[in-house]
């Protein structure tokens, strides 16, 4: 604590407060003289604010002060409408979270049925998922997953903290596994889909170390 | 977006308690929607369901639809055929085939299927029960920026960016727009290829082995195999090759009967539009 | 402060967050329990956050969180204005993300109007395109391109990851319409950059000072 530099701590404290949107760490180093240590002033911040009635939160890489999460219930006055979601984008975006980063035929295959057409649409829109990155596999199909503001949005720090992760790991309910469309089904609405994903999530990770070839973009070298 | 809402409606019409089952394939999403409503009636627990029970609810709930004259989408279809085949393989002895998947294995992966859906909705329920941002938990409501200098910062959003470029792709597209035939067999070009191979097919073989090479990338693969099937069953017609299916959704093998190559090239009395040039 | 509930405060605190403009004590004590006592948490609250980098501001009858205003000056990079990119000037981005190295021509054609002059001065002022060398045809044009500065704001690891024309359809952004890619442009550069894009990329590497061989392979001959 005593080598926690007061200015700076100001400082952070008031970038964070002056934004209504969570801020990432590389923004925030990037406004904070060079010598401060960013992860140490956070802890304190957050620290200092615990158990107040306005939090310092913790989103993926951003961070945000926030209204503490029990006051929900005396706040009914303020609250604006919540977005409505679709059955199907309520799934949709619960597989891309739990399953990313995740191709659209896996999640189609995942969920038994095509996905309709504004369905990523809306999610990507809302700021919620994002392409990322490419699966090292024939016809290297994009891969989604969440954003900081998903875990914002939902008031997690992290995948980790999404609700049942734990248990439905240890279920194997994770697991890149082929099921229906591996076996001979004749046709089917993701028959095909399933072809690449074996090797394809074993890969796991989106192939952040490689990506050449844009598909459209006539990057011509 | 909206459209699931009414979905769900739908959806608790079709899976009633009582045994005055109304029909109402609206509300499900696919046949994998079903199954798993069904599986849900059968037990609370998605874990402990009967494959082979389901199968059978599944079955009877396509006859019950079809008796009600309702159209049923394809989908359907094949997993009711999927799903009899997988009876038959659950309750006959094992056949040995080394390649195929036991029966057991196939219960197996669509109950895979089925848990893994389920633990997908629960966590989108789960999800969506959280404190949200906006509702239960608030931002701060007057963001300041300091407007001393004016130095524009430009803003943009990946989604802005994509969705900028398809829609002016698609501007540009729509002015110049060139019409392109849809790729697809006709079974007139099944036909023809089919005739050419047909005196070299001595033993039986894969009828998809014979689907014609050199197809775009974009034919659709069902309608290269529905000509080509068709194809096979008016050239059976003609006499010029036999058909075999050993089991039901099995592979079809043909092969050329005893004077197939003579009448291969010119011989163009099938019906249809064979006559074309 | 021991006559205070705690309570009380953490909610004037949130409140006061919360709020999009100064709240009148009026309103406040109106939001509060009735037993609270609005002026005494005010003074705590006020006092609580006497040299912070965020203070609770009086102005008449009214209360706001306010930035410290010694801080004004430490926030260099925040004293800018931030501005929307017009229309005409995201879609000029994007077809330089797809279609780099391009030149001026190009992306007027590709686009199907004339570039005006502060479109490309704006996206090079942001930073996000830079000149990347000239086409060997007649008159040598200069071709553009994209920076990291651009794949660093827009999240994305490469040029790889820009999603392709089918993901795009998939993604809903894209008109129904089949095969949409699949027509060719009427002759002119936009066309063959599609064409070739796949292997074009390839080799990814855009910053050869001299971009030889572009979008017209064999162009002028």
């Amino acid at each position: 604590m005593s080598d926690i530099d007061g200015r700076h701590l100001r400082l952070l404290e008031a970038i964070l407060f002056a934004s209504a949107e969570a801020v990432s760490e590389r923004e925030l180093a990037a406004r904070l003289p060079e010598e401060a240590d960013l992860e140490e002033l956070l802890r304190e911040l957050q620290a200092a604010y615990a158990g107040r009635g306005v939090n310092l939160a913790k989103a993926g890489r951003s961070w945000a002060f926030r209204t503490a999460p029990d006051l929900a219930a005396l706040f009914t006055r303020e609250t604006e409408v919540a977005r409505r979601l679709s059955r199907a984008a309520v799934e949709t975006l619960a597989v891309i979270a739990y399953h990313q980063p995740v191709t659209r035929p896996e999640i189609e295959e995942i969920r038994g049925v095509g996905l309709s057409k504004g369905t990523l649409d809306t999610l990507f829109e809302a700021g919620w998922v994002r392409p990322k990155g490419r699966r090292r596999t024939p016809g290297r199909p994009v891969t989604w997953g969440t954003t900081d503001e998903f875990l914002d949005y939902f008031g997690l720090e992290g995948l980790g903290d999404l609700p049942g992760m734990d248990e439905l790991k240890a279920a194997g309910l994770l697991d890149a596994r082929p099921a229906l469309d591996a076996y001979p089904m004749p046709g089917g609405p993701a028959a095909n889909a399933n072809a690449d994903a074996e090797d394809a999530a074993a890969d796991g990770d989106l192939d952040a170390d490689e990506q050449p070839e844009p598909l459209e973009p006539g990057g011509d070298g | 977006m909206e459209v699931g809402e009414e979905f769900e409606e739908a959806r608790l019409m079709g899976v009633p308690e009582d045994s005055r089952f109304v029909v109402d394939i609206e509300g499900y999403e696919g046949p994998i929607d079903v199954l798993l409503a069904l599986a849900r009636e059968q037990k609370v627990d998605v874990t402990q369901i009967s494959i082979l029970q389901l199968a059978d609810q599944y079955l009877e709930f396509v006859s019950r639809v079809r008796r009600a004259n309702l159209e049923l989408a394809a989908d359907y279809l094949v997993m009711a055929a999927w799903l009899a085949y997988l009876k038959s393989r659950l309750l006959l002895p094992d056949s040995g085939a080394e390649d195929e998947p036991s029966g057991e294995e196939m219960a197996e992966a669509l109950a895979f299927q089925l848990r893994r859906l389920e633990a997908m909705r629960e966590a989108g329920a789960r999800l969506m029960a959280r404190p949200r941002l906006g509702r239960d938990v608030l931002a701060r409501g007057a963001p300041e920026r300091f407007t001393a200098t004016t130095r524009p910062v430009y803003e943009a959003t990946l989604f802005e960016l994509l969705k900028a470029y398809g829609d002016q792709r698609r501007r540009v597209e729509g002015r110049t727009l060139h019409i392109e035939p849809t790729e697809y067999l006709s079974m007139e070009e099944a036909l023809r290829s089919l005739r050419g191979v047909l005196g070299g097919i001595t033993d039986w073989e894969s009828l998809w082995r014979f689907l014609p090479a050199g197809l775009g990338p974009d034919t659709p693969s069902r309608s290269a195999f529905a000509s080509t099937f068709a194809a096979s069953l008016e050239l059976a017609r003609e006499g010029k090759l036999k058909l075999r299916q050993d089991t039901a959704f099995g592979p079809i093998y043909l092969r050329a009967t005893g004077a197939g190559r003579g009448a291969g090239g010119g011989n163009d009395e099938g019906p249809g539009g064979n006559g074309e040039p």
